[in-house]
């Protein structure tokens, strides 16, 4: 916690200022030939989903350590990283939206990618609400954890949706199988800086979200030491 | 002046006749114990009292009111303590009373709910849902409510079982208020020491009867 | 007695929705239901039209009854039902806060599966979405009521249980029908709802004026 | 071990008989379900046809829903559960029987209703009932495990029911999805069920190598 | 030779600290009777050494099996009596036992078992679904299990609660046969006169601690 402690601000400031230089960048980079202006989100779009399947990923792991090893500190993380993955996978499926107005002339379609994000979407509030509707102690972090784990399978379909099945949505872009990178040179610069922004904002988020769960623990076991002495 | 009048009470359960004709009275000011073999209806009795369910032969006054008709009213001047705490497992202490107070249209501030919450020896659970507290504790949240509701007729089925020592003399002291300030009492107990701290008149149901005497009911 | 029925709908409803977060688990549950039914039935738009007023009175079925099997829940824990009966207020009044608090509980879920099933299939019919929601209240308002009696009863009784299917089907059943095609005669320029919402109406002040006297007499013993 | 297993099952499929809560209100449900689509939809035969692999698995779906918001229900009378856990038989047992009891329910019911469903709706499908039937049961298998384990750690918490939806619903979703299509192309010729066929698998052991283990963990506080 | 050891053992629900590095060590035929205030632990011990939970710190071990890696084997050693009945609503006292049994791997005959039912007193009972047993008589069918599975540990929590006189010298006197047969008991009770019956050793759970007699308790 003490370590979390002294990173939090400096994060916080990395994060500004690569959201400031990132969006410079992004406001002055060239104009796509068929996407016009629209092709913006993408600098908030792909690295909001990133940052949405990364978290995911934090909390698994968190989640079996917490299992494996009842670290306390390992649930502290898998809660905070509960609602940091909502918040940007809110906005991954918003920014999809209003992109795929332009593009695909729909706010919604049922495609693979599209379902299985917004099933990710339900999951997170899944767990919130798993984690706050259980009142007995410690059992409200391990189920949150199990369910945790099992949910991780929609991970890979996220991820693999548009190999799998035939989608809407725009297949890899880095290193895919079909080799054409569909991202031109100019555009990478703002994409690899906004990208770095994102996940130093949320480092930030995770952490100022840890040390707040910290801190109510805390408080519960000072409210209990308190009412103990004063019998 | 009697305040409480049974007569020729009996009930059966499908074909199984717990109660057969049996009678009570009682005045003011009065505590009436029921001994009996486990089965044998005490708590039905009480329940029949309580006029929790309908009574299917005989008479029950309470205060001048008759239950056949009067069933609410009765209702609303008697507090009964079951096997069952009534209590919502997901609500805290405070928030349980307040439903109950609200159930029987009592005003009541939230300090007196504290207050009585911490009269229990609650105080430092009266935030926590109530689900996990110790077969004493709630006990003695289900015993709080006699306080709030400030009854005629008190109901109470093995009010002593899960109490702790303490327990026990708080209990046995705020019943004696209670008939020094002419309720009535009647209790279903197993525990004739327990008991004895109380000013009360002994019942043996047996039978479906009630007797005054172990030896009258053997007979 | 009003304030009494009050206060047993506040714990159900208020009760569960101030603590946590019951409401947005509630919107992601319908989003939940609306993706079944998207991989389910996989609706093109013009289908969608058509499946609108089946899928609506589905999860009103469902979301209805699975409230109705938890509407005794929390008073199963201590015999807290008792508990209820013993207060000094009527039965009917009872029956009133229980029906009250399921009613609500429908109705919100019911106000977020409509328009989300409306944007997410694609279904043009927001300027008669008022009417729409308008038959559902009138449905939901007799199935609570029904569903809350046969709820008490299969709480209360020794082997009633069997007779809660047997008598909510049949009895269900013409409802389900009038309310699904209300809503298919609201949603089209020249469908006839008229008649299916008379039925309705009868179908709602019957179980409404039965419900709370069958409560009243079965917890009566 | 397998006898424990195979007592809790036999004293929960019987006691429901015996009661018929759970498997009457799973069927009623079921009925009125399709009753209301058959009224939504009045499908002629082709988009019966169509419309029939969806159907199945929303009744399946849901029906189990209902069916698991009660699987743990005869153990909180008394506090049975704890009685349960007290047994000798490793916790795998446990979570064994009471899967083994929710699966031959959802099964029961399920065989009820698929003919019923091809009677209402004028499908011909008769002669690939028993592949049909065969599909349905893949995806029940790891539905009710993953189930089971949902409903044991939903069994203490508030609103319990909309929980457990909650969390299945997407859970299953991708399950869900493979047994449509998988009926789908049983249904017809010239279909090609076989990868969707294949998926089901990996669901189900996935699902179902997870349960157990999920449901030690929970367990073992 | 210690049969039952346990060394540090401590537990908290949550943040509250229930018992604090606890000690315990009981020889065969022994009976430990455990007192304290409402919410002191008691039943929290019981269920600990019961292995319903894990233990989060401290070593127990029961005829030299170590809870940590034998949980099972030593379920299969003792029968908990808890607050709760644990009983089937809806099955009947023989088939609850069948249950029971069936869950431990006994071989029981259907005439062992009924036989059992009338032991203790259920004889009239034996075939109606339990869920409308009275207090007493669901208690007296819990106590039966410990007729059947002959354990070699027996925990009770507040085993006298619901029972009428006769049944509590029925329980004595099959608790002190099972004493004198080499068993172990630990119990919680509010109840000293009851216990009286027992030859056993008090002990004191205060502040999450055994103490050998109130006084050193308190201070
Ligand atoms: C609501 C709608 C949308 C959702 C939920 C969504 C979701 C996602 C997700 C989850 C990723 C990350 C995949 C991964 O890292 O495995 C992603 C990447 C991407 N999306 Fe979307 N998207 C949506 C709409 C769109 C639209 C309309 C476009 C553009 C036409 C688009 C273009 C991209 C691109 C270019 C990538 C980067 C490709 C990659 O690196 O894999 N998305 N999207
Ligand atoms: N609701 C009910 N339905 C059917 N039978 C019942 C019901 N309630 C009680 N009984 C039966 O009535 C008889 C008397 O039960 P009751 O609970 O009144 O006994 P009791 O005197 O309180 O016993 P205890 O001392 O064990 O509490 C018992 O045989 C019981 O099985
Ligand atoms: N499962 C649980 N979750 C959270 N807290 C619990 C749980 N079980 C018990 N507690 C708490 O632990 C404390 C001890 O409870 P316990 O039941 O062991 O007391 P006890 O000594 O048996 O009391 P009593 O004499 O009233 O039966 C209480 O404060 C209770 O609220
Ligand atoms: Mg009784
Ligand atoms: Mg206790």
């Amino acid at each position: 916690m003490n370590f979390l402690a002294r990173i939090q601000r400096p994060l916080g400031v990395v994060a500004l200022l690569g959201l400031a230089y990132g969006l410079w960048l992004v406001f002055n980079a060239p104009i796509d030939f068929q996407q016009g202006n629209s092709v913006r989100i993408l600098y908030v779009h792909v690295p909001s989903a990133k940052m949405a399947l990364f978290c995911y990923l934090l909390l698994t792991i968190s989640s079996i350590f917490y299992l494996w090893k009842k670290s306390e500190t390992a649930d502290i993380i898998a809660e905070a990283a509960v609602p940091v993955g909502a918040a940007f996978t809110a906005v991954t499926l918003a920014s999809g939206s209003i992109w795929g107005k332009p593009m695909w002339g729909t706010w919604w379609a049922w495609d693979a990618r599209l379902t299985s994000m917004l099933v990710l979407l339900i999951l997170y509030f899944g767990l919130m609400a798993l984690r706050s509707s259980l009142d007995e102690p410690g059992k409200s972090a391990k189920a949150t954890a199990i369910l945790a784990i099992i949910g991780a399978v929609d991970l890979p379909i996220i991820h693999f949706s548009v190999v799998w099945w035939r989608t809407l949505h725009q297949p890899p872009s880095f290193g895919g199988a079909s080799g054409t990178p569909t991202i031109t040179g100019a555009l990478l610069p703002p994409l690899l800086v906004m990208a770095l922004a994102f996940i130093c904002l949320g480092a930030y988020m995770v952490v100022v979200k840890a040390r707040e769960v910290a801190a109510r623990r805390q408080l519960e076991v000072l409210d209990l030491e308190r009412m103990e002495n004063n019998d | 002046m009697v305040h409480l009048a049974v007569t020729g009470l009996s009930h059966r359960f499908g074909r199984q006749q717990v109660l057969r004709g049996l009678d009570l009275t009682m005045a003011a000011g009065e505590c009436v114990v029921l001994f009996g073999d486990n089965g044998s209806g005490k708590s039905t009795l009480l329940t029949l009292l309580s006029t929790r369910f309908a009574m299917q032969k005989g008479r029950y006054l309470l205060n001048g009111l008759d239950s056949a008709d009067s069933g609410a009213e009765i209702r609303e001047r008697l507090v009964f303590v079951s096997h069952n705490s009534h209590l919502y497992g997901h609500l805290t202490p405070v928030e349980n009373l307040l439903f109950f107070a609200d159930l029987r249209r009592l005003q009541c501030s939230d300090e007196l709910l504290r207050e009585t919450v911490s009269a229990v020896g609650l105080g430092k659970f009266a935030d926590r849902p109530t689900r996990w507290f110790s077969a004493g504790m709630k006990k003695r949240l289900t015993l709080a409510r006699v306080l709030l509701a400030k009854p005629a007729l008190l109901l109470l089925d093995e009010p002593y079982s899960a109490l702790d020592s303490q327990g026990v003399e708080w209990l046995n002291s705020m019943l004696n208020d209670f008939l020094a300030g002419g309720g009535m009492i009647v209790m279903a107990s197993h525990d004739p020491q327990r008991v004895a701290a109380l000013k009360h008149r002994p019942k043996f149901l047996q039978k479906g009867s009630l007797f005054d005497s172990k030896e009258s009911a053997n007979c | 007695m009003l304030k009494a029925a009050y206060r047993i709908a506040w714990k159900d409803v208020v009760g569960d929705l101030r603590r946590s977060s019951s409401l947005s688990s509630m919107l992601f549950f319908a989003v939940a239901v609306l993706v079944v039914f998207q991989a389910a039935f996989e609706p093109d738009r013009q289908s969608a039209v058509k499946l609108l007023p089946g899928l609506l009175w589905a999860t009103v079925l469902f979301t209805s009854l699975m409230g109705l099997g938890r509407v005794f829940q929390a008073e199963e824990e201590n015999g807290a039902f008792e508990g209820l009966l013993l207060a000094s207020v009527p039965r009917g009044a009872v029956f009133l806060g229980k029906w009250l608090g399921n009613l609500l509980l429908t109705l919100l879920v019911q106000a977020m599966i409509l328009p989300l099933t409306m944007i997410l299939f694609n279904v043009d019919a927001w300027h008669v979405i008022h009417l729409i929601f308008g038959v559902l209240v009138l449905g939901i308002l007799g199935l609570t009521g029904l569903g809350v009696l046969l709820a008490a009863m299969t709480q209360a009784a020794r082997s009633r249980e069997t007779l809660l299917a047997l008598l909510l089907l049949p009895l269900v059943a013409p409802l389900l029908i009038a309310g699904v095609q209300a809503t298919a005669g609201v949603m089209v320029v020249d469908g006839h709802p008229g008649p299916w919402i008379k039925l309705l109406l009868i179908f709602d002040t019957v179980y409404l004026a039965l419900a709370p006297w069958g409560f009243s007499w079965l917890v009566e013993e």
